[in-house]
């Protein structure tokens, strides 16, 4: 019943815009525990969007359009690179040769309107924020195409549904060392891309130090509300795409498929929220030494690709 | 008929010794150019009977150089008038007298079917020249002309030893001993080898001293440097042309006694040598006509250069003696004209001439693309015949050689005449009131004009010319 | 007319288009007729394009050449169509710009100067890339090259400017001897200065010639190690002139070298694989260089860099696939090298006439003395921002869709080649990620810094709107950004013409549409516009826009300066900092000394490491060398004649 | 074939080479280089066998005697009279000082002129020479008698001091020609003396000048055009 390509699509666009805001609150759940605490409900992150879209909202004299853009692209280029990982068994509702690509560039795109949201306050802090944001994208970036071409070159494929299917699962069987290199690395991409720690703190109470938080200083209300929805998809894109680089099997049943994908998403959550409460925040001047730390995994694990 | 080439400017020289009037004798330049410009068109087309026992003869090879001593005395001439009215302060019954007996000197060295008839034209020219450059009677331009006499009569001491070794290879050879081209082309020839190579090398290092090769070019930016600009044009256009067709000579007789690939060897020396060292020393160089005389010794490297190289270099080399000629006439004339509104020609001085003199400004800087080899203009056409022949042959090297030399000489060249065209006008006290007028930016402009016409075709009897003179010099006794 | 003799026509109307400027009164009316003249010349030139389109090849148009029996030829085939569209409307949008950029009224000493060799270069590019043969070429490519050397020097009274026009032309005749070097060995081989593919490679000569080639084009292209001229040529030039430069005349290095590329079909596979290697290096170096400026335009010059090197990448995939005979390689390199020259023009051209609207309107180049712009140059500041998202690569404009088609010939590589050519290829593609995420860093900057957040001086405080002349140039490029970028399949068939026309026919690749997923880069572009008009509607609904306005939050403190922003400078410092292998940033710190010291002052640069850290000491160490030389002409007369005495024993003796 | 009294004529001008080069005394120099000139004018018929052949052919010959003596006379009053006397003129007008000065020193000028000399030798006895030439000395001394002629050029501060390098370079250059004198035209060897005698008089001109615009007429002087 699966089949039939528009209702495989119906159920990933519906997962798509309902699960996404589970996630940060798994990891809260995970810090709450690790602290001894109770913690706030699963779901608190879904009531915070609500409350938030329907509050008022208040400006910066500084801004223009652009600042109201950045969370509207956010959110539209979150949607569109949720629209082309593969979760289930079927394949993605958008798949198409070079997806890949589009997956990189549209959260590029959201990540230029964030930033450039940030600067049109004219806030020190904010532009601070997207200066680092912009710094550690550029080494992120590298790692994340090391492991796809190391991918591509296990699996044959140019479109993340074959890249990311069975023919991985042979990939895992010959060059599983590659594999594992790759997944370390962009399990540290998906930290640095959602400023989880070591590189960013969600939680600390300084401007100064902080990366995606203190870029949305001044919004407020509805626009306010798109951008926490938009932050925990774009962790949500990352944490599929990991969960299906670490296990691309088929379990031959459909809706276990689902499951499995989703629970792993969660599994994410849980290991972001283990490291959160076990790590300490780096300082800002070896964030850049550990990504070059992940693209030179990234790298190896391509060139045993190469070589296999 | 021919013989008038050389009685017309030597009678119009009577003539200006004679005139008294300083205002109008340079009139008399005009005059006997155009007699020279219609006594060529009427002979170079046919040629004509040798004369005088076959001493004197307008063979293919020499129609090229009769024709551009005609041109470039002409445009000098144009110039002359206007000029000289300038330097009213100064007789110049001493010069129009020698310019116009250097023509008749140029004209014999063309004509000259004699190698010692040549050797005692191409003297005669250096006499000559020196009262024009010793023109403006100051200490400077003493030493430049002491230097130029000097230097120039060593090499031509150098040219006769070589004429006599020739002579002596001949000898030595066994064969009868003649000077004579046509009896050399005619005849076979066996020389004494050992005799032969001595004789070429002092006669290229002879004659090159009159070309301005290096190591023998050192009279060349003091001459060029002090004497007025019209002058500097004749000796770079005219003179040096002129030494070149005796270089040619010589390199003829090499190719009858076999022995092309000595003579290639000695003059890709030279070619190389003379380029790198105009390279060398246009590097920063201060003085716009300096930096000039430096680029003549840079093409009078390519010329031997294309000599050296052989093949369809020879043509090239052959082009570009006239396109050489004429573009460096052009520049010389503008650079005159910029040492007369500036009342001085270092770059310190010289500042922004596009906005004191557009037009002599403007023309300098076409001249200046133009003789670095930029296409569109005849010295590229030429150059890419030279460079082309030396790759076609497979001189590889030679030819990327060439082309970095020609990159270092566009560097120094342009970093000093640039900057004097660009930028605001200097402040300075010592400006004076000259600014471009008609008569003597029209030359240069016409200088201009030619070269870029030629760069954009090359006329069918030019071409024809080239030929006949490639087909010349290739020509020679039946070998035995 | 044949269509080859209409473009010729053209190009030399558009060249001939500032004459009558000369002899005319200076007036913005004549202004505006030399940009007349170039239109309809341009027009021409489209007609012809659009003949050529219709009527299939045609045997070229030939005339006797200055050399013997040879004859010179203009014809219009793939590559030269590929060339062709952006140098009409780019130059004619251009000139139109200058109208009122650069008045004739405003700047009386060079406004005819501008305007003459403004068309002088348009016409000589579309000589250069119609010509059929080395001379033609050649001849175009020097007017070009001299015109743009006096537009650069248009402010010649500026010491800077005179620096700048100099170094271009220095590096230009580099170029130009390296072309002249090119062709003449291609005569050697083949016997003619026509384009004729040479058949043996693999001799000196031949490699020679690519060599050569390299450097040349290379020079004029201006790839990394060889761009010294490009960052203060572009900068000092007016911004128009910077548009066409930046846009169009350093992609005729690119066009000589897919021309030359053409000519040597014979290539082995390291070459290709060495091209992509140092467009990979010239993408990376170009845009590091770029986040380090604080000079507007320096900043697009450098990004150029960038973009050229993203180019020759994409050529040099398309070497690869010819060498290994693999058509779909070839077709996605060659047509996603010419989509990005096209895109380049466009988006380059773009935020450089924007850039010149910011001159215009606030006075200034340094970044860091703007701000605010967006609310006094609306336009402007959104036509740039196309261009900014659009040179990242980001979609849905059009920089994204060459990049992909470069990034899926990369993965293709990377996968379907074997080890040692997948390595170049799977390096390449994460250095264009690391390329497309430091453009992105960097163009928000400029964007953000320029045109967000409050005016940093009363200068940008008081910035105006430019005119409509100004202003219309830049949206039509802006609306051609975005066309190429929502609908890449319109374009398809004439990149599928130029590979054609690059690989001679010989294992005609397939075609593009089949080959990249265009068409489905129009489906998530709607999708896209789908989702951005949803989330604006819903913000619009719980009236967002309307919302009360209020100082930014500044962590308590009220009063914050516009002078308290995060500058350009200190937005790229980490990056700066990452990369000062390369930019060897200079600061000049204060030195303070006493417990309260007074005013300090903090400074830093990014200046080119080739250029300050190589060539000039080069050039120094050089011209030390030449000037030991000067002593053995130290007006002695005696050693004169030594010299002649020697060289007459050397030569005796020599044997 | 040539006559016997050439070589010791050679010797003789060897050894005036090795005067000239070592007298710092302008006039003596001035003297000797006259005599130098004399030497060779007078050698001129001597060596023109070709004469001796029409000479004794019979009265036709009357003519060609003529010619041959006038040319003599010519070589000789120009070389050994004119130009010394015009020169020790140019030194008493322009008051130029009687001693001449040397870049290197005179001793070392005569020893590397001793050296130039076996050179020449040496040089020359590698060259092929002609039958009847071998065991002449007209061919090393001639090249000696140049480089000789050089080496003042090379060494001699004084403007005057370089004429005279100058002419004793064409004297060595005009000892080649005797080898010549049969197979060269008459032309040619008249237009050598007036080169000869046009290039020296030109010169001289010039020294005037020199020495008027610098005293001491030191080519020390002439040394603003540089680089």
């Amino acid at each position: 019943m699966f089949e039939s390509f528009p209702f495989v699509s119906v159920v990933h666009i519906l997962v798509v815009l309902v699960a996404p805001p589970l996630l940060p609150g798994v990891i809260n759940r995970v810090k709450a525990i690790f602290a001894g605490r109770r913690g706030q409900p699963l779901l608190q992150t879904y009531y915070d969007i609500v409350k938030l879209i329907r509050k008022e909202s208040v400006l910066s004299e500084t801004t223009t359009w652009v600042f109201l853009f950045g969370p509207v692209a956010a959110v539209s280029t979150g949607l569109l690179a949720a629209l082309l990982v593969p979760l289930g068994n079927a394949s993605a509702p958008l798949s198409f040769e070079g997806d890949l690509i589009l997956l990189a560039y549209a959260l590029a795109l959201g990540r230029f309107f964030t930033m450039a949201a940030a600067l049109d306050t004219g806030s020190a802090f904010e532009g601070m924020g997207a200066a680092r944001e912009a710094t550690y994208a550029c080494l992120a970036e590298p790692a994340l195409f090391l492991g796809l071409i190391a991918i591509a070159r296990l699996t044959g494929g140019l479109s993340l549904d074959g890249m990311l299917g069975p023919a991985l699962l042979h990939g895992w069987s010959v060059a599983a060392e590659s594999l594992l290199l790759v997944l370390i690395s962009w399990f540290v991409v998906l930290l640095v891309e959602n400023c989880r720690i070591p590189f960013d703190d969600p939680n600390t109470h300084l401007e100064l130090t902080m990366i995606h938080e203190v870029m949305v200083l001044d919004h407020s209300g509805p626009a306010f509300g798109m951008v926490l929805y938009g932050a925990s998809l774009k962790l949500f894109v990352f944490s599929a795409l990991v969960v299906r680089l670490a296990f691309p099997v088929r379990t031959g049943s459909e809706p276990l498929d689902w499951i499995v994908v989703l629970a792993g998403t969660i599994g994410v959550a849980v290991g972001v929220g283990v490291i959160e409460s076990t790590l300490a925040r780096l300082r800002l001047t070896s964030i850049p030494a550990l990504l070059t730390g992940a693209g030179v995994l990234s790298l190896f694990g391509m060139i045993l690709a190469l070589v296999h | 008929m021919i013989v008038w080439l050389i009685l017309a400017p030597l009678a119009a020289a009577a003539i200006a010794m004679a005139i008294p009037s300083n205002r109008f004798r340079p009139w008399i330049l005009p005059a006997a150019a155009s007699v020279q410009l219609a006594l060529v068109a009427r002979l170079v087309p046919h040629g004509d009977p040798r004369l005088f026992n076959r001493w004197l003869a307008v063979d293919p090879l020499s129609r090229p150089f009769l024709a551009i001593v005609g041109v470039v005395f002409f445009l000098c001439s144009l110039y002359a008038p206007s000029y000289l009215r300038i330097r009213a302060e100064r007789p110049n019954r001493v010069l129009c007298a020698c310019l116009l007996l250097f023509l008749a000197a140029m004209n014999l060295v063309a004509l000259a079917h004699h190698l010692g008839l040549m050797w005692v034209a191409a003297e005669t020219m250096t006499l000559v020249t020196i009262p024009s450059i010793y023109f403006n009677h100051n200490p400077r331009s003493l030493e430049a002309a002491w230097k130029t006499l000097v230097l120039g009569s060593v090499g031509i001491a150098m040219a006769l030893l070589g004429s006599f070794f020739l002579a002596y290879a001949m000898l030595e050879g066994g064969s009868a001993s003649t000077l004579l081209i046509d009896e050399l082309v005619e005849r076979p020839h066996t020389l004494s080898l050992p005799w032969l190579r001595a004789a070429f090398v002092l006669l290229v290092v002879g004659y090159g001293t009159k070309m301005g090769l290096a190591p023998m070019h050192t009279w060349k930016p003091d001459a060029y440097g002090e004497a007025p600009g019209m002058a500097g044009a004749l000796l770079a256009g005219g003179m040096t042309s002129c030494a070149f067709l005796c270089v040619l000579r010589f390199v003829h007789i090499a190719r009858i006694a076999d022995d092309a690939d000595y003579a290639s060897r000695i003059l890709l020396f030279f070619g190389l040598l003379s380029m790198a060292t105009a390279a060398v020393y246009m590097a920063k160089q201060k003085d716009i006509k300096r930096c000039l005389a430096y680029s003549s010794v840079e093409h009078m490297g390519m010329l031997v250069f294309g000599l050296g190289i052989g093949g369809g270099a020879v043509a090239g080399a052959l082009l570009h003696v006239i396109h050489n000629a004429v573009c460096k006439t052009g520049m010389f004339l503008a650079a005159g004209n910029i040492h007369r509104a500036y009342g001085s020609k270092s770059t310190d001085a010289v500042r922004g001439v596009l906005r004191r003199l557009p037009a002599s400004g403007g023309l300098l800087l076409v001249g200046f693309f133009a003789i670095t080899g930029s296409p569109l203009f005849g010295p590229f056409v030429s150059e890419s015949m030279i460079v082309g022949g030396a790759f076609a042959s497979g001189q590889l090297a030679a030819g990327l050689a060439f082309l970095a030399l020609m990159l270092i000489v566009f560097l120094g060249m342009g970093n000093t005449l640039i900057h004097c065209a660009l930028g605001p006008e200097p402040e300075s006290a010592n400006a004076t009131r000259f600014r471009d007028r008609i008569p003597m930016v029209a030359p240069v402009a016409i200088c201009m004009l030619l070269t870029f016409a030629l760069g954009i075709h090359t006329p069918e009897f030019l071409r024809d010319w080239i030929d006949g003179a490639v087909a010349f010099l290739a020509s020679g006794p039946a070998v035995p | 007319m044949t269509s080859h003799a209409l473009i010729l026509t053209s190009g030399l109307i558009a060249m001939a288009s500032g004459f009558p400027a000369l002899v005319l009164p200076r007036s913005n009316a004549v202004q505006a007729l030399t940009s007349l003249i170039l239109l309809a010349g341009n027009a021409a030139g489209a007609f012809a394009v659009r003949g050529w389109w219709m009527e299939g090849p045609t045997p070229p148009l030939a005339f006797p050449s200055p050399f013997d029996g040879l004859s010179v030829g203009i014809a219009i085939d793939g590559v030269s169509a590929a060339f062709l569209v952006p140098v009409l409307l780019v130059t004619s949008l251009a000139s139109i710009y200058g109208l009122g950029y650069w008045r004739q009224s405003e700047h009386p000493e060079n406004g005819v100067r501008v305007g003459l060799f403004l068309g002088l270069l348009s016409g000589a590019m579309t000589v250069i890339v119609t010509a059929r043969d080395g001379l033609m070429f050649l001849a175009g490519w020097e007017t070009m090259a001299v015109a743009a050397f006096f537009l650069v020097a248009a402010e010649d009274h500026i010491r800077e400017t005179r620096m700048a026009a100099w170094l271009y032309l220095a590096a230009s005749h580099l170029a130009t001897l390296c072309a002249f070097g090119t062709f003449l060995l291609l005569y050697a081989i083949n016997g003619t200065y026509e384009f004729v593919p040479i058949r043996e490679t693999g001799t000196a000569a031949s490699t020679a010639l690519v060599l050569l080639a390299l450097v040349g084009f290379g020079t004029k292209a201006g790839i990394m190690p060889l761009h010294v001229w490009l960052p203060s040529a572009h900068a000092q030039a007016p911004s128009h002139v910077s548009a066409v430069m930046s846009g169009l005349l350093i992609k005729m290095g690119i066009y000589g070298l897919v021309r030359v590329a053409m000519l040597v079909p014979d290539m082995p596979a390291e070459w290709g694989l060495f091209v992509l290697a140092i467009g990979t290096v010239s993408a990376i170096l170009g845009v590091a260089f770029a986040v380090g400026q604080h000079d507007i335009k320096r900043l697009l010059a450098y990004h150029s860099i960038e973009n050229i090197g993203i180019i020759v990448m994409g050529l040099g995939l398309a070497l690869v696939g010819r060498s290994v005979g693999n058509p779909v390689w070839t077709l996605l390199g060659i047509s996603g090298a010419i989509l990005h020259v096209w895109n380049h023009a466009l988006f380059k051209s773009l935020l450089f006439l924007g850039a010149g609207s910011v001159i215009h309107g606030a006075g200034t180049r340094e970044i860091d003395r703007l701000g605010g712009l967006g609310k006094r140059m609306p336009v402007t500041a959104t036509c740039f921002l196309i261009g900014a998202v659009a040179i990242c690569g980001l979609p849905p404009l059009n920089g994204f869709v060459s990049e992909l088609l470069i990034y899926i010939g990369l993965f293709r590589v990377a996968t379907g080649a074997d080890a040692s050519t997948a390595s170049v290829a799977a390096l390449a593609a994460p250095g264009l990620a690391l390329v497309g995420a430091l453009a992105v860093a960097c163009f928000v900057k400029v964007h953000g810094i320029v045109f967000l957040g409050a005016p940093r001086t009363p200068e940008a405080a008081k910035a105006h709107e430019s005119s409509f002349v100004m202003l219309g140039p830049m949206a039509a490029l802006a609306a051609c950004c975005v066309v190429i970028g929502v609908v890449p399949l319109a374009v398809a068939p004439i990149l599928d013409v130029a590979a054609a026309a690059f690989t001679g026919g010989v294992a005609g690749p397939a075609s593009l549409a089949e080959s990249a997923p265009l068409a489905a880069i129009s489906g998530v572009a709607g999708l896209f516009a789908g989702f951005l008009a949803a989330g604006a509607l819903f913000l619009g609904v719980r009236g967002v826009g309307r919302a009360p306005r209020s100082l930014t939050w500044d962590c308590g403190y009220a009063a914050p300066s516009a002078r308290m922003q995060y500058t350009s400078s200190s937005f790229a410092e980490t990056l700066v900092h990452l990369f000062s292998w390369a930019l060897r940033p200079e600061t000049h710190r204060p030195a303070i000394k006493a417990l309260f010291p007074d005013d300090a002052h903090f400074e830093s640069h990014v200046r080119d490491t080739v250029l300050e850290k190589a060539l000039f000491p080069l050039t120094r160490g050089v011209l030390w060398l030449f000037s030991w030389a000067r002593y053995l002409q130290a007006g002695n007369l005696q050693a004169s004649l030594m010299y002649i005495l020697a060289v007459i024993l050397f030569l005796l003796l020599w044997r | 074939m040539v006559p016997g009294i050439v070589d010791p004529c050679m010797v003789l001008v060897l050894t005036l080479n090795f005067h000239i080069l070592g007298t710092p005394r302008l006039r003596s120099l001035i003297f000797v280089v006259g005599l130098h000139g004399a030497l060779l004018g007078f050698l001129y018929p001597v060596a023109h066998q070709g004469f001796h052949a029409e000479f004794h052919g019979g009265p036709a010959a009357l003519g060609a005697l003529i010619r041959l003596g006038l040319l003599t006379a010519a070589i000789v009053g120009i070389k050994g009279l004119l130009i010394p006397n015009v020169m020790h003129r140019a030194v008493r007008l322009a008051d130029i000082r009687p001693t001449l000065s040397s870049v290197i020193g005179f001793t070392p000028s005569v020893l590397l002129g001793g050296i130039g000399t076996g050179a020449a030798f040496l040089f020359a006895s590698r060259l092929p020479l002609r039958e009847g030439h071998e065991h002449h000395l007209l061919v090393p001394a001639s090249l000696a008698t140049v480089l000789a002629g050089f080496l003042v050029l090379v060494t001699r501060r004084e403007a005057l001091g370089q004429v005279l390098g100058y002419i004793v370079m064409e004297n060595g250059i005009f000892v080649f020609g005797l080898l010549l004198i049969d197979a060269m035209p008459v032309l040619v060897e008249l237009g050598v003396v007036l080169d000869l005698f046009v290039g020296v008089f030109v010169m001289i001109i010039i020294v005037n000048h020199v020495s008027r615009a610098f005293p001491e007429a030191s080519t020390e002087h002439l040394r603003t055009l540089r680089e």
